[in-house]
């Protein structure tokens, strides 16, 4: 089954927006958020864009179809937080005496339609499916992703932080998606790539003929696929590496000094793996709510804390900052790999620009890349973590 | 259904081993879920005390025991305080079994010598009546045991029991200064009474549970006593949240020791990236 | 330039430190170096965009740094008052570090930019219009040219904070948990701090859990409110814990309205003068109470 | 979430809005050798005051921390009373005058963030002051009567937690006991 790219005006997709918040569906899209209130913020958005307004782009539940922002900038928090939120209840329990109620958290979820979203993003959900089925399925996330169609729009806004193609995703990629939206002239080209997607379309046929034959096809198809290419040679441009060796030389190099030089300047605030949308490790806590009563939930929990992995008896396997940052670097290019066939990554950037300290995993891959390809498997002398730079 | 949703189970006894340690029998308090459970000997399970939080320990009861697990564990963190101040009658929670197990079946006709330090018994005891309500499947067994002290010593009356059976050589150490007036036990740090032991390591395995230090001390004993690496077996503990290989936090490089472990040979020991 | 480039040069030649960490250009704009070998020492920069407080790398929870040897620091008004900070608390003994001072005119509130920008009332880190200390006295070395004030932001951090006040309790209440339902509670905040000392925060203590680990609005008050208190009489007005705040909670507000509170009941001010007691933790017999019945 | 109601409606402060059928709830946080031991003599001299205060006793105001305040509006008090010996008077010589520093900026902090003062009451009183204990406590409840119910701090809660004891059972069935799961 495939259906040809359907052309669609602005004013349509927003209509389309429209009619699923008419419907009744919840609508998760990218919104500007004004950033006005932090006074660092504002400061800082000035040195950025001088005479720009701050605001923030982030994914947020549309309230109307008018505040879908298609400015295409990358939100600050990723997509995950929709699928493994920040805190989520897995069970409430109701103590009195010696009996125990434990009441089950749903697993099942009403349809949900996310517009705009970033290739990056949806591709990271496609990667964490993987760790989230590993024997064990984790209803929950299944059940979100089960419920959501996902329609991405195709990212031409590369910075200098940006390496989705270095690591198995690009700017138009539908990995984890069902549609892809192409930024053409007058509007956008709609293409569906799974059944969900399909369906979406078939779902809202009406709507999405009314800009039919507006735009000549074959053009615009050129348009779109030129507009394509030019991102994704700017990100490519920015990092290029050999996957295969990166992961084979970190799994070998547990204890290269290259890997705690690149840690040194690492706060270990945690920021990147809070941004990151592939990360996903996360801390299950009970909180009482009252006597014998309380809810048990997960949430989000970083490997660059030191309680992460410290044991009751105070001893902890990763006791300095250098060991959290290798398990970092180490669990997304060569764990993950080993275990599920693709990098824990998807090159979106965020860890490195909300990284106030200056670590670079652009440079930093490419520090190792140089290492990785190099016919020695030994790093001689001191590292230089600027080799790359 | 979550896979994070405990079951709920009845604590039906309890001892307790040492001032400080403390041993649970648990029923699952679903009649069907309880006729339905079944476990492999090293497997573990999530325990919790609700208000307080989840606690990961091995199942310290064997398999060939139906209707009930038990866990030992030392009261030093906010679950297993916890869990040291339940009653018998009380609901906990419970999640399990994970992880992998001992091979027990492998080693038919085998001789097995078990070594354990402190309240690495726990995951030891499991195998150790496993292979004993199996007595005639395996050759010679051998135990050597040690604590810091006689007060120490977890499942003392198991221990009597063990050194009363003819079948089963037992060696219960305690460490110099540990000792009283009445202990008639060795008085030693474990490695060096392993190499006194002396096991025939021919056609053996050995299992071997303990704090790291007593791990790292014996596995060089154990080989030049002439065991191989991957007649080695241990059981490794590590943080872990979820049990499930999900939360991200108990991997020793490459291996999760919820998923790939917690049970592990000498010779899968030495492939991991030194960071337990 | 070359004069802290020389006095870092001079003092990892003779081992004065072996470590000088300072700020470099890199790829993209300054960031923290760390300079082991006399020839780093050309890497070292200073200008508006070295906005880090280094001071967080001295703080005691820093082990793998601390395993470096004997640091040299690089250092700002604000962060000398950082240092000044652990050494009132003993976390830090004088000679523990080589301070480096650098005169300094305000910054920049980003550092990843390609090349420094002129100072405007937009673009200034607003909490440089709070600090007094354009040239810092708890120094090894003073290197610099004598900076002028920086441009009084376009709407300074008092300015907001008055603003703020302006409004009746309910529109500051919703201000705030609509700011504190924003944190995912990653820490970073109190990560970067360079005077969050505890080896052991209250939010990690279990027994009682006195903060609920959730990034849920309850949870993210009392952790906002704690973190805050915590740093009442502390804070040095560094803005680290903004700045890295992944959700752009205004923390500068919190911590900035604390100072004010101190000054108000007590007179205190933060300075780089180790010898001063901090507020808290400290009494007057006639301490104003007039809150209390 | 609903507040606590009673059958009879009490007097409030004079000229305040009554919330009709509220009854406040507060958590009173005393220190051991003053203020507890006047409490109990106003309730040895059989002093009538308000019956909404719940109290709890430390050794000594240096061991209050703003986190019992808090921790106790997150269980559900509308206001908190933290008392202890006056000025010169601390058994342990200087407790109190550290809690009067760290309790001032708190209190500053707290109406900074939007929390009405008149919540959180602060006192100093003494072994032999049960009625002014007495008229701490009634002033205190009246101010927190004539407030209503701390439903904004109630706010914060997640909408996923457990509901308070006497609420309706939520919707969704209870899970059966042990048929949580199946074994993997």
């Amino acid at each position: 089954m495939s259906i040809p790219p359907i052309f669609l005006t602005e004013s349509t997709l927003r209509a389309l927006a429209a009619d699923l918040l008419g419907a009744g569906t919840q609508v998760i899209a990218p919104v500007a958020v004004e950033v006005r209130t932090s006074p660092s913020a504002s400061a800082s958005a000035a040195c950025r864009h001088p005479g720009a307004a701050p605001v923030e782009i982030e994914y947020r539940v549309l309230g109307d179809a008018a505040g879908l922002d298609l400015g295409r900038r990358l939100p600050v928090l990723s997509l995950k937080q929709f699928f493994l939120p920040a805190h989520e209840a897995l069970c409430r329990w109701r103590q009195r005496g010696t009996t125990v109620q434990v009441e089950a958290v749903p697993t099942e979820f009403a349809p949900q339609v996310v517009l705009a979203a970033k290739p990056c993003d949806s591709a990271a959900l496609a990667v964490v499916d993987k760790v989230m089925n590993w024997d064990y399925a984790d209803e929950l996330w299944n059940g979100r992703r089960a419920a959501t169609t996902i329609i991405n729009l195709a990212c031409p806004v590369i910075d200098e932080s940006c390496f989705c193609t270095a690591v198995g995703a690009s700017p138009d990629c539908t990995k984890g998606a069902d549609a892809l939206l192409t930024p053409v002239a007058g509007g956008y080209l709609l293409e569906a790539t799974t059944e969900k997607g399909w369906a979406f379309l078939a779902a809202h046929a009406e709507r999405l003929k009314s800009d039919a034959g507006k735009g000549g096809e074959e053009p615009l198809g050129h348009q779109a696929a030129d507009e394509r290419a030019a991102a994704r040679a700017r990100a490519a441009a920015n990092l290029e590496i050999d996957a295969a060796s990166v992961r084979a030389w970190i799994d070998s190099h547990f204890e290269d000094p290259l890997l705690a030089a690149l840690a040194v300047r690492c706060n270990g605030c945690g920021a990147c793996t809070s941004v990151c949308p592939t990360c996903h490790c996360f801390d299950i806590v009970d909180e009482e709510e009252g006597v014998g009563r309380g809810t048990r939930r997960r949430c989000w929990d970083t490997c660059q804390a030191p309680t992460f992995t410290l044991h009751a008896s105070g001893h902890n396997p990763r006791d300095d900052q250098n060991s959290r940052y290798r398990q970092r670097i180490n669990h997304k290019f060569a764990i993950y790999p080993l275990k599920f066939g693709e990098v824990l990554c998807t090159g979106c950037g965020r860890c490195t620009r909300v990284c106030h300290a200056g670590q670079d995993l652009v440079e930093i891959l490419a520090a190792i890349d140089v290492v990785a390809r190099r016919p020695s498997t030994t790093t001689p002398g001191a590292p230089d973590t600027e080799a790359a730079s | 259904m979550s896979i994070y949703l405990p079951q709920l189970a009845t604590v039906t006894d309890l001892v307790d081993e040492t001032p400080d340690t403390r041993t649970l029998r648990l029923e699952l308090q679903d009649a069907a879920a309880r006729a339905r459970f079944a476990f492999k000997a090293g497997q573990f399970g999530e325990y919790s005390v609700f208000g307080a939080g989840e606690s990961t320990f091995c199942i310290a009861s064997p398999p060939t025991r139906q209707g009930f697990i038990e866990c030992s564990f030392k009261a030093v963190g906010k679950v297993t305080t916890a869990l040291r101040e339940v009653n018998i009658g009380d609901t906990v929670g419970f999640r399990g079994p994970y992880g992998n197990w001992f091979p027990v079946d492998d080693w038919k006709g085998n001789d097995i010598v078990f070594v354990a330090g402190g309240i690495g018994l726990a995951p030891v005891r499991c195998v150790i009546w496993n292979v004993l309500d199996r007595r005639d499947e395996f050759g010679d067994v051998t135990i050597v045991y040690g604590a810091r002290s006689v007060e120490d010593l977890v499942y003392k009356r198991e221990l009597q029991e063990w050194s009363s059976r003819p079948d089963v050589r037992m060696v219960a150490t305690v460490d110099p200064g540990g000792q009283t007036a009445e202990w008639t036990g060795e008085v030693g740090y474990v490695t060096p009474v392993v190499e006194k032991t002396a096991p025939a390591a021919a056609n053996a395995v050995a299992v071997l549970c303990g704090p790291p230090i007593v791990v790292k001390l014996t596995l060089p004993v154990l080989a030049k006593l002439g065991f191989a690496d991957e007649a080695i077996f241990t059981t490794l503990e590590n943080r872990m949240k979820c049990g499930l290989g999900k939360c991200g936090r108990c991997n020793i490089g490459p291996v999760y020791v919820c998923k790939d472990g917690p049970v592990f040979t000498a010779a899968q020991l030495k492939q991991l990236p030194p960071e337990f | 330039m070359s004069e802290l480039r020389d006095i870092a040069r001079a003092i990892l030649a003779d081992g004065r430190a072996r470590v000088v960490i300072g700020w470099e250009d890199a790829r993209r704009g300054a960031r923290p170096v760390f300079a082991t070998d006399p020839d780093d020492a050309d890497k070292l920069i200073f200008d508006a965009r070295c906005v880090h407080n280094l001071v967080t790398y001295l703080n005691p929870r820093r082990d793998n740094v601390a395993e470096l040897g004997k640091i040299a620091l690089v250092v700002k008004g604000c962060d000398a008052k950082a240092v000044a900070g652990l050494l009132r608390e003993a976390q830090l003994g004088r000679d523990d570090v080589v301070l480096i001072g650098v005169r300094c005119g305000g910054v920049l509130e980003a550092s990843d930019l390609g090349q420094p920008l002129a100072l405007t009332p937009e673009n200034v880190a607003p909490r440089c219009h709070e600090c007094d200390v354009r040239e810092p006295n708890l120094v090894d070395y003073l290197v610099g040219d004598p900076q002028p004030d920086p441009p009084r932001p376009a709407m300074t951090i008092d300015e907001r904070i008055a603003a703020l006040e302006s409004r009746p309790l309910e529109e500051r209440w919703a201000f705030w948990t609509e700011q504190f339902s924003k944190c995912v509670r990653c820490y970073a905040c109190r990560q970067v701090c360079p005077l969050c000392i505890c080896e052991r925060c209250v939010a990690e203590k279990t027994r009682p859990q006195w903060i609920e680990p959730s990034s849920h609005a309850r949870g993210n008050m009392s952790w906002n409110i704690t973190r805050a208190l915590h740093l009442a009489g502390r804070c040095v007005g560094c803005g680290e814990c903004e700045r890295f705040c992944p959700v752009g909670i205004p923390l500068s507000l919190m911590n900035r309205k604390l100072q004010q509170i101190v000054a108000e009941r007590y007179g205190y001010v933060v300075s780089d003068d180790p010898e001063k007691p901090a507020p808290i933790g400290d009494y007057r017999l006639d301490d104003r109470q007039e809150f209390i019945k | 979430m609903s507040s606590r109601r009673s059958d009879t409606i009490e007097q409030g402060a004079a000229g305040a809005p009554l919330c009709a059928g509220f009854e406040p709830r507060l958590t009173a946080f005393v220190c051991n050798w003053c203020t507890y031991t006047g409490a109990d003599l106003a309730g040895t001299s059989r002093l009538h005051m308000a019956s909404n205060v719940r109290i709890i006793r430390l050794p000594c105001t240096g061991r209050i921390d703003p986190l019992f305040v808090i921790k106790a509006f997150e269980r559900g008090a509308d206001g908190v009373i933290v008392s202890g010996c006056h000025p010169a008077d601390c058994h342990y010589t200087s407790g109190n005058y550290h809690a009067r520093r760290r309790f001032a900026v708190f209190h500053d902090l707290m109406e900074f963030v939007g929390v009405d003062p008149r919540r959180i009451t602060f006192s100093w009183v003494s072994a032999s002051e049960g009625a002014k204990w007495r008229d701490v406590v009634n002033e205190a409840v009246a101010n927190v009567r004539a407030l209503g119910p701390f439903d904004a701090y109630r706010a914060l809660a997640p909408e996923d937690e457990a509901p308070e004891d006497g609420a309706p059972e939520p919707a969704g069935e209870a899970v059966p006991t042990g048929a949580a799961r199946s074994a993997s």
